[in-house]
């Protein structure tokens, strides 16, 4: 398997640093290792939480079956191969899939990892009043059975050509029985000491946890590479903000990694020309990208406001003035001004993995004002006196609304002095980020509601696989007060032909036909003016440059390969 | 005196109700909501259930009793078993449990409250130690250059938001001097000499930032109560008996200068327990006002319910405690 | 009767033992001279007042003669440092420094000047009622210490969280957010103004000059209008002073906590904060922003000295 | 003390005109103590205090700090609650009347205070504070106010020039002129004179007393003096009355008060007196009052002297003594003068 | 009582005891800065003590008599007060050039202090008997139960029941009577040769002030220490003092004993201000006299008289040049002024 070769190339990468360096080829021979996330910890359990911060701290105690490597290919885990039509590991009508575990695995008390452990874990999630933040990725799950102590199934209640969401990746980990088997349903969250300190079979285990501060971790004595893991503790130190946990690896050296260093480019790069450190990075699926609201935001409608039944929009329906829009903004700015390294120009929706992307939008990424303006003339806006086109009497005002992030308040006031050039109007709001992602139905600020001409926030999927997110922009995703304003719809983008397409992709399990069939949906979106894409954001972090193995991964967890971080002389 | 003090703890029972009550219900109506963090990925059926769970489906009346019982029988109960080793009842007691962590927001303030106390209270020790003597000098000669000096010191240094001198000091010691660490290392632990002078090192930024601050306004305080005796008779008398001037300014005004002093110093310690928020933040010290604007950000509404009303029952226990030290140490109020 | 080195009380115009009281003075000073000169006489308060007129004239003139747009944003001439086109330099995103420091000028003072006096209203009202009232005194007080013992800082957060969307909604983003911050600075910082006023107007209130207008008829309205206000002025302009500098200084703590105006709108505390972290890359972003609030603060702070100073009798004689 | 005694002791010669009564006048400060703020005593500031004041006299009233002639000032002006008794003026009962009507009577009757300095608005100008009254009773034109104001000042000696200076402008005997003139301004027949003159020096004292005298002369004032200092009152009173402990121990025409006094406690007062006259005070023998005055908090049973008195016997402690009238106008609350 | 025996002086010593001055001031001059300019409040004051004299000052407020006092022991907060002129000693000793350390030790030591207002003179903080033992133990350096001892045998002194129990009680459960007897302890504490007294009656009502100097002139026999008493009362004056000083606007205008002062007063000044005073007995005069206008401000030291604006016998001399202290009638009878009385006004009226 290609995804057992990668292991092994890196299971020999540490193996070649350790004959380089005999001596710290041995369980905690390298000290202290320092972490900093400047988002604290609050809780060990992946499934009560889903913050990153959390899921990320639990993956040194806790691993999935398999997860995914920094380049997004799937890697076998806690099993010897990953399940596949191939090698009969998911059953030909595509509704289960079996994983057979590696054996002689043990948990962090010295106890055998079991499929009985499998088992409750996913029974302990989809306990539907135990609040599991993951649940996720068990949807469709009918049940999963122990047929031996090694060996576990999934059945969906539908076929499923992607079946790789229960128990693999970062948010799926495996947690043991024996530990939470009283902690079901609505006494999980009062499990506090099991929260705090789960047993896992990863190279760590907590020894003390401070939520919303520190977490410090010591190595787990069974884990199951004896050279493993190289550092005897591990601090997992939280609070401040970006730039001082960036100042912390970069400038003065008291940490060794630190995560999501979203802070100002040239910041960044000043920092790390104090040669302490290294500012590294990788991108997934984030694309910080523009909505288009398709119906009509207008107060004056009332009830119908943002809905399909107050009517299209006035202007924003027309792909000439999308694309005017899109084409008059030139991303490199946005990306030199906010994200430096950890931003790159795209033109699409859904921009990786590499399979998935659309090269069809590359128009975009080269501005062109007067190819914009050419648009809107012909398209028959002209431009007013006051330097706002319109047409009909209908003016070519926007507003703009976004959560409150100072990178994206510079990008909106970029993006309206860019817009200003082709005689768009451009009205900013900015409303905190609870509220605008908090979903509360009765507040007008929601980005669901979209009382707004056109809204800006970045969106991703876990994993690889886009089948769920493509489906966002189904006709029946689209919120409204029937379905109290739930849906992922935000455009209010519906097209019969683009709903044909998700179901088709549901039915097919080849990926190359996938990937074909992705690409045409996010070229729809994109040809609509639905989505206008601006930067495919990555993850920034920094490592002091004495540490070694360190491989940024945008797919799992950055810490998915703790295990073979070292120190270096 | 007794019945004086009886009669402030019996007004101290309704008053505490009342904000109790008053930061319960504020805090209830607050859009905080503890979903709202969460991945846009979690379907809304999901959040719902999540509320539910976390007790948001009751009535304001039935979740303020309960938290009522909570935290005056619940908690106090559970705070004696651990002391003592009693237990009573079957020891299942509903916590106040805090939606980010899931664990008893007691449990987390007892975590807390190690590192607020050293760098916080430290840093009122040491305003109190920097202020006083500025505020003798500054008081006994006044508009000397040193007064002015003392002046133009204490204004500027109230004048600084600490979010500013904290990350001057960080890029001055840490960054560029390398002296002192940038960030508070919570988990260390104190056990020899060379532990110790780390726990200095690590301790002296954020107190200094802090502890200036303080001081700045102590010194006002205390220059403005010794000017207010230096000018009275019973100076004069002291003099008149041929007292030295370090009696008479150290002994004698100095004594009735610290009465408003000390009481106000007692007024505002519940601030120790409060935390500097923004100093903890830069230090990443992990103190109770971090926990507070952690969990204002995070809308975990039990955590700041709790520890908000915390703070008043200290700050109502301390204009207690500044009332009974004004009664001690004023001899004219201590007999009435 | 007694000769007294230091001279008593206001009881004698010029200061130094009541011998000098003339029988006819030979230049007619009102008491708002006198105060003045004693103001004067403060070199710090004199600075301060000086100092703090050019800050104003600054913040409203220097729109004239500066006249850059602060949110012009100019990419390619980012993170300058001072030079004639931006004379403070720029910020990351080549906005202005100098036009934003005036533009956050504007509305850090109007802040504060706004915030103090709503406080010193709320204040002046309840110390007055309940110092002048006996039968108000109690549930006023009450009703101050219940504010007291309230901790500020949560309370506010929470108020912020919860009405301004409320408020965004009926007067716009800007004014909106103003109106919260202004109100929720003086109604959180009223109380001392108010403990000081009451205790003032207690000690007035036993005043013969009080119990001669009780004789006379004169209404308890126009008693306090007439007698009690214009004697407690001292107190209240002293915190006055202080509240300005309170609010300028809690305007700034809010925007650290990410909860004071939105980013596109300058004052010199979220400058200062923005800029914090640019601080080694281009220090000017920290240094004039900093350097306002601190100059505001403290000039405002002399100034306040200066007229507890002067406004005091006791001081005022020597 | 019976009521009938009390109605009919301080009563003087019937056919001169009464323009003030005071009957049974108490006026206690309530003490609360305890969890309860319960009321567990009083104050006895004025207690049981009964005299008439004559049209055109001065009535001095004399004693000690703390005894409670100040109180009985004020609450005969309806300046402090007044507990128990009655007040009458001008043959109307004001003890209990309140709002608009209380303020119309105000201008029947005003006061001059001890403290020239702070019974000043020093924030107010001559003019203003003459003109208060006026504002606050008359309906006068701003010239009329205006004259009206200058005829006062000239009226207590003061320049018209100074109409716009502030109180701190001026000396103490002249505040007090401004003091008077204030009191004057609403054509009062009754003036309450507290402590007039004790803030004053000894060559001020003579001229503000000489204007008081002069003024009442010329518009037929009724005084009610109040001092502690013993020889001015013999210069000023055509009356005195003692009080100690809030209780009223003796009155008499003045010169049967100085030459006869009949209260050991009066006797006592006038001999502690230091006089101007090295030779009498030389040879003087002085009746030396041993200890303090009682709190009034808590005063002693029976005549509140007692415990001070030279002369005290058992039935001092048991049975307060009635206020008697003894001669032609000469009253005293002691056992021994029965 | 061991503070007799220490101090065997005879009653009496009145005027005529030829003994060395102990306190000696000759042309004491002292200003204060304002900011509307220097006030001279004290223009060449001179005068002398003799020991186990009462020597009374009296004087309207503003006359200088409380500052002249002050300042000759340096007792001033400088600035504003200054010294611009004018010498003092005590005991043959210049007052002026001792060390601080002697200053303080003559400071009492040997010169007590007793002010106006007993209330505000005490330390409201400390116990009674914590002031008392304060010179005690810092002038004659005694252990700390002996001054205890000797604080109490103080109290007992000044007539204070159960001594012992009241030092340690604090100045506000005294009353002011009482708290003004402590005063005196602590003036008499250690055993001064002067005591200085400035208007230690003032604040007390009549029966009071008439037990207090009661007490004094029990003392005064008994002790022997030479007293300055300030006073504005020439009653309290009258009964008490051997020797007046009379001052107005920061100089003594009139000196002598006191039945001279009384009984022959030369002075304008003096002659007025003893007739303004009513009386308790004798005739009642319709009208008081007074004394028109008001002190001066001393804003410049002056040449001429002061008092010459307020004076009824002024004439052309009195404007033009300031009357210096001669000896005039009896013996040690001085008086400032170029107008010489007829015979017939000296009567005083009776």
């Amino acid at each position: 398997m290609k995804a057992t070769h990668k292991l092994l190339a890196g299971a020999c990468a540490a193996a070649l640093l350790a004959g380089a360096a005999p001596a710290q080829a041995e369980r905690g021979a390298d000290g202290q290792l320092n972490i900093i996330y400047w988002q604290a910890v609050s809780i060990l359990n992946p499934f009560l939480s889903g913050g990153t911060k959390d899921v990320e701290g639990s993956s040194l105690v806790l691993e999935p079956l398999a997860r995914y490597d920094e380049t997004g290919t799937m890697v076998p885990w806690l099993v010897d191969v990953i399940p596949s039509l191939e090698n009969g590991g998911v059953s030909e009508d595509l509704k289960s899939i079996t994983w057979k575990l590696k054996p002689g695995i043990k948990w962090s008390d010295g106890t055998d990892f079991t499929a009985e452990d499998v088992a409750f874990t996913a029974a302990y999630c989809m306990d539907e009043s135990g609040g599991c933040q993951q649940v996720a990725a068990f949807t469709d799950v009918e049940s999963v059975e122990v047929i031996d102590p090694l060996t576990v199934k999934v059945n969906f209640a539908v076929a499923k050509p992607f079946p790789y969401g229960p128990f693999v990746g970062a948010q799926s980990p495996i947690i043991q029985k024996a530990q939470f088997a009283d902690c079901m349903g609505a006494k999980a969250p009062e499990c506090t000491d099991a929260n705090f300190g789960p047993n896992g079979t990863g190279p760590y285990v907590v020894s003390e946890f401070k939520p919303n501060d520190v977490v410090v971790f010591a190595p787990n004595p069974h884990y199951r590479d004896a050279a493993k893991p190289a550092f005897s503790t591990v601090v997992f130190k939280g609070g401040g903000d970006a730039a001082a946990a960036a100042r912390s690896v970069l400038e003065t050296g008291e940490f060794d990694y630190a995560w999501n260093l979203q802070v100002e480019p040239e910041i960044l790069t000043q920092m790390a020309a104090a040669g302490k450190g290294t500012v590294v990075s990788a991108f997934g699926t984030s694309v910080e990208r523009i909505h288009t609201n398709f119906s009509n935001p207008d107060p004056a409608l009332g009830d119908a406001r943002s809905t399909l039944e107050g009517g299209k929009h006035p202007f924003l329906t027309d792909p000439a003035v999308t694309k005017a829009l899109s084409l008059a903004i030139d991303r490199e700015i946005l990306v030199e001004a906010g994200y430096g390294a950890a931003g790159q120009v795209t033109c699409n929706v859904l921009p990786a993995p590499e399979i998935y992307n659309s090269t069809n939008n590359d128009w975009c990424k080269t501005p062109d004002v007067d190819e914009a303006n050419r648009l809107l003339d012909e398209a028959g806006y002209e431009m007013g006196s006051d330097g706002v086109r319109a047409k009909d009497g209908v003016r070519l005002s926007i507003l703009f609304q976004t959560s409150t992030n100072s990178v994206r308040q510079g990008t909106q006031a970029l993006l309206k002095q860019m817009w200003q050039e082709i005689g768009v109007e451009t009205e900013l709001r900015n409303i905190s980020a609870s509220v605008f992602f908090g979903g509360d139905p009765s507040s007008p600020d929601t980005f669901q509601k979209f009382y707004a001409d056109l809204e800006m926030y970045t969106n991703n999927f876990d994993g690889t696989d886009p089948e769920a997110y493509m489906a966002s922009w189904r006709c029946s995703e689209i919120p409204s007060p029937k379905t109290n304003w739930l849906g992922a719809n935000m455009p209010r983008f519906c097209s019969e032909e683009y709903d044909a397409l998700v179901a088709e992709m549901a039915g097919t399990a080849e990926l190359e036909k996938r990937a074909e069939l992705a690409i045409k949906m996010n070229d729809m979106l994109m040809e609509s003016g639905a989505i206008i894409p601006l930067i495919h954001r990555g993850g920034v972090s920094a490592h002091a440059v004495t540490l070694e193995g360190v491989k940024m991964n945008e797919w799992d967890s950055e810490l998915w390969n703790i295990a073979d971080w070292t120190r270096a002389e | 005196m007794l019945t004086y003090t009886l009669r402030r703890l019996a007004f101290a029972v309704p008053a505490l109700l009342a904000i109790s009550f008053i930061i319960f219900a504020i805090l209830d109506l607050a859009p905080s909501d503890p979903t709202a963090q969460l991945p846009l990925t979690i379907p809304p059926e999901v959040r719902e259930k999540i509320r539910l769970s976390l007790g948001l489906g009751e009535p304001f009346a039935v979740r303020y009793w309960k938290w009522l019982i909570q935290f005056f029988v619940n908690e106090p109960l559970n705070l004696i078993e651990q002391w003592t080793g009693w237990s009573f009842g079957d020891g299942d007691r509903l916590r106040v449990l805090s939606w980010q962590t899931r664990s008893p927001v007691v449990d987390l303030i007892a975590q807390r409250m190690p590192q607020t106390l050293w760098v916080v209270g430290m840093s009122y020790v040491l305003g109190a130690l920097i202020a006083i003597p500025i505020g003798v000098i500054s008081a006994y000669r006044q508009y000397s250059w040193f007064d002015q000096f003392g002046t133009l010191f204490s204004m500027v240094g109230f004048s600084i938001p600490t979010f500013f001198t904290g990350l001057l000091f960080i890029v001055i010691f840490s960054v560029n001097l390398e002296w002192f660490p940038s960030i508070y290392d919570t988990t260390h632990e104190v056990t020899d000499w060379e532990s110790f002078v780390f726990q200095i090192k690590q301790m002296i930024m954020p107190t200094m930032v802090l502890g200036l601050y303080n001081a700045s306004q102590i010194s006002r305080f205390m220059r403005a109560s010794m000017l207010d005796n230096l000018g009275q008779d019973y100076v004069r008398t002291a003099r008149a008996k041929g007292m030295t001037e370090k009696v008479v300014v150290l002994v004698h005004v100095m004594r009735n200068s610290l009465i408003p002093v000390v009481t106000v110093l007692a007024l505002n310690l519940p601030q120790v327990f409060g935390g500097a928020i923004i100093t903890e933040q830069i230090f990443k010290v992990n103190g109770l006002g971090q926990l507070l604007i952690g969990a204002i950000e995070g809308g975990d509404i039990p955590t700041v319910q709790t520890l908000t009303f915390i703070f008043a029952v200290l700050i109502v226990l301390f204009n207690l405690i500044a009332d009974l030290l004004y009664g001690i140490l004023d001899p004219r109020i201590r007999y009435d | 009767m007694t000769d007294q080195p230091i001279p008593a009380g206001g009881a004698t115009p010029a200061g130094g033992p009541a011998l000098v009281a003339a029988p006819a003075m030979p230049k007619h000073r009102s008491q708002w001279s006198d105060v003045w000169r004693q103001f004067a006489s403060h070199r710090g308060a004199l600075a301060g007042m000086a100092v703090f007129l050019f800050i104003i004239l600054l913040c409203t003139l220097g729109a004239f003669i500066h006249d850059v747009d602060p949110q012009k944003l100019d990419i390619r001439a980012k993170n300058q440092l001072m030079s004639w086109e931006h004379p403070l330099g720029t910020d990351n995103l080549g906005r202005d420094m100098l036009a934003q420091i005036i533009a956050g000028g504007q509305v850090s003072l109007a802040v504060g000047v706004t915030a103090m006096l709503l406080s010193l209203l709320v204040g002046t009202l309840i110390g007055v009622l309940s110092g002048y009232f006996r039968r108000l005194d109690g549930p006023l007080m009450r009703f101050t210490d219940l504010f007291l013992a309230l901790p500020l800082l949560p309370l506010l957060l929470v108020i912020i969280m919860l009405f301004r969307d409320m408020l965004r909604t009926a007067f716009g983003p800007e004014s909106g957010i103003f109106i919260l911050i202004v109100f929720v600075i003086g109604i959180t910082s009223w109380m001392q103004t108010a403990r000081i006023v009451r205790g003032d107007v207690l000690a007035l209130k036993e005043r013969e000059f009080v119990l001669a207008a009780k004789s006379i008829g004169t209404p308890s309205r126009r008693i306090i209008l007439r007698h009690i206000l214009p004697n407690v002025l001292s107190p209240i302009m002293v915190s006055a002073t202080l509240g300005v500098a309170n609010a300028i200084i809690t305007e700034s703590a809010l925007s650290f906590l990410g909860l004071g105006f939105p980013s596109d709108f300058p004052t010199w505390g979220r400058l200062l904060y923005d800029g914090a972290n640019f601080m080694t890359l281009t220090p000017d972003r920290v240094i004039w922003p900093g350097l306002a609030i601190s100059l505001t603060v403290l000039s405002v702070n002399y100034i306040g000295d200066g007229l507890r100073d002067a406004l005091d009798p006791r001081i005022r004689g020597r | 003390m019976s009521d009938a005694a009390a109605l009919d002791a301080p009563r003087a010669a019937p056919t001169a005109e009464t323009l003030l009564r005071v009957q049974n006048l108490s006026v206690h400060f309530p003490i609360h103590k305890g969890l309860l703020r319960r009321q567990v005593g009083a104050v006895q500031a004025v207690d049981e205090v009964s005299f008439d004041v004559l049209k055109g006299e001065t009535l001095g009233l004399v004693g000690e700090s703390g005894c409670g002639k100040s109180t009985t000032g004020r609450a005969i002006l309806r300046l402090t609650p007044i507990t128990q008794g009655r007040v009458i003026l001008d043959g109307e009962d004001i003890t209990h009347i309140e709002g608009e009507t209380l303020r119309q009577r105000r201008r029947k009757m005003q006061m001059i205070f001890q403290d020239p300095q702070a019974s000043l608005n020093p924030r107010m100008n001559v003019s203003g504070i003459i003109s208060e009254p006026l504002v606050e009773h008359r309906s006068l034109s701003r010239k009329q106010m205006q004259e009206r104001v200058y005829e006062l000042m000239d009226a207590v000696g003061l320049r018209r020039s100074f109409a716009n200076r502030y109180p701190h402008e001026f000396s103490g005997g002249q505040r007090q002129r401004i003091g008077i003139a204030r009191a004057l301004a609403l054509d009062p027949g009754f003036i309450v004179c507290d402590e007039p003159i004790a803030a004053l020096d000894v060559s001020i004292q003579a001229q503000v007393v000489n204007l008081l005298e002069e003024l009442q002369q010329r518009l037929g004032l009724t005084y009610l003096f109040i001092s502690h200092d013993l020889s001015m009152v013999r210069h000023m009173a055509t009356r005195v009355a003692v009080m100690y402990l809030g209780r009223m121990v003796e009155l008499a025409p003045r010169e049967k008060l100085y030459s006869v006094p009949r209260h050991p406690y009066t006797q006592a007062l006038l001999s502690a007196v230091p006089e101007p006259d090295p030779r009498r005070e030389a040879t003087r023998q002085r009746i030396i009052l041993t200890g303090d005055v009682p709190s009034p908090a808590n005063p002693p049973s029976g005549c509140r002297f007692r415990t001070r008195c030279p002369h005290a016997f058992d039935r001092c402690a048991v049975e307060t003594p009635a206020f008697r009238k003894l001669s032609d106008g000469h009253f005293a609350a002691c056992h021994l003068s029965e | 009582m061991p503070l007799a025996d220490g101090a065997p002086a005879t009653a009496q010593q009145t005027n005529g005891v030829d003994d060395a001055p102990v306190l000696e001031v000759e042309g004491l001059e002292t200003v204060f800065d304002t900011r509307d300019g220097a006030v001279h409040a004290v223009n060449g004051v001179s005068f002398h003590l003799r020991p186990g004299e009462l020597l009374g000052v009296v004087g309207e407020s503003g006359s200088g008599k409380s500052v002249t006092m002050m300042s000759a022991l340096q007792l001033l907060p400088s600035p504003p007060a200054r010294r611009t002129g004018g010498m003092v000693r005590f005991r043959g000793q210049d007052v002026d050039a001792m060390t601080p350390k002697a200053m303080r030790r003559l400071r009492g030591g040997e010169i007590g202090f007793v002010f106006q207002d007993p209330m505000t003179s005490l330390n409201p903080v400390f116990t009674v008997g914590f002031q008392i033992m304060e010179p005690l133990r810092k002038h004659l350096r005694l252990s700390k139960p002996e001054a205890r001892k000797r604080a109490a045998e103080l109290l007992a002194m000044v007539g204070i029941p159960s001594p012992e129990a009241r030092l340690n009680d604090y100045p506000h459960q005294f009353s002011g009577g009482m708290r003004q007897r402590v005063m005196i302890a602590i003036a008499l504490a250690c055993e001064p040769g002067v005591v200085i007294a400035d208007e230690p009656t003032t604040a007390l009502d009549v029966t009071i002030q008439a037990q207090i100097i009661e007490l004094v002139k029990d003392l005064r026999q008994r002790l022997g220490a030479a007293i300055v008493w300030i006073t504005h009362d020439l009653g309290v004056i009258a009964g008490i003092a051997d020797r007046v000083a009379v001052m107005y606007a920061g100089r003594i205008v009139e000196e002598g004993p006191v039945l001279e002062i009384f009984e022959d007063p030369r002075h304008p000044y003096t002659r007025a201000l003893l007739e303004t005073m009513p009386h308790l007995e004798g005739d009642r005069p319709q009208r008081l006299r007074t004394i028109p206008g008001q002190p001066p401000v001393l804003m410049e030291t002056p040449v001429a008289c002061s008092f010459a604006p307020r004076c009824p016998h002024a004439f052309d001399k009195c404007l033009a040049a300031d009357p210096r202290l001669e000896p005039c009638g009896a013996a040690g009878h001085r008086v400032a002024c170029w107008w010489t009385p007829p015979e017939a006004e000296t009567e005083v009226p009776a």
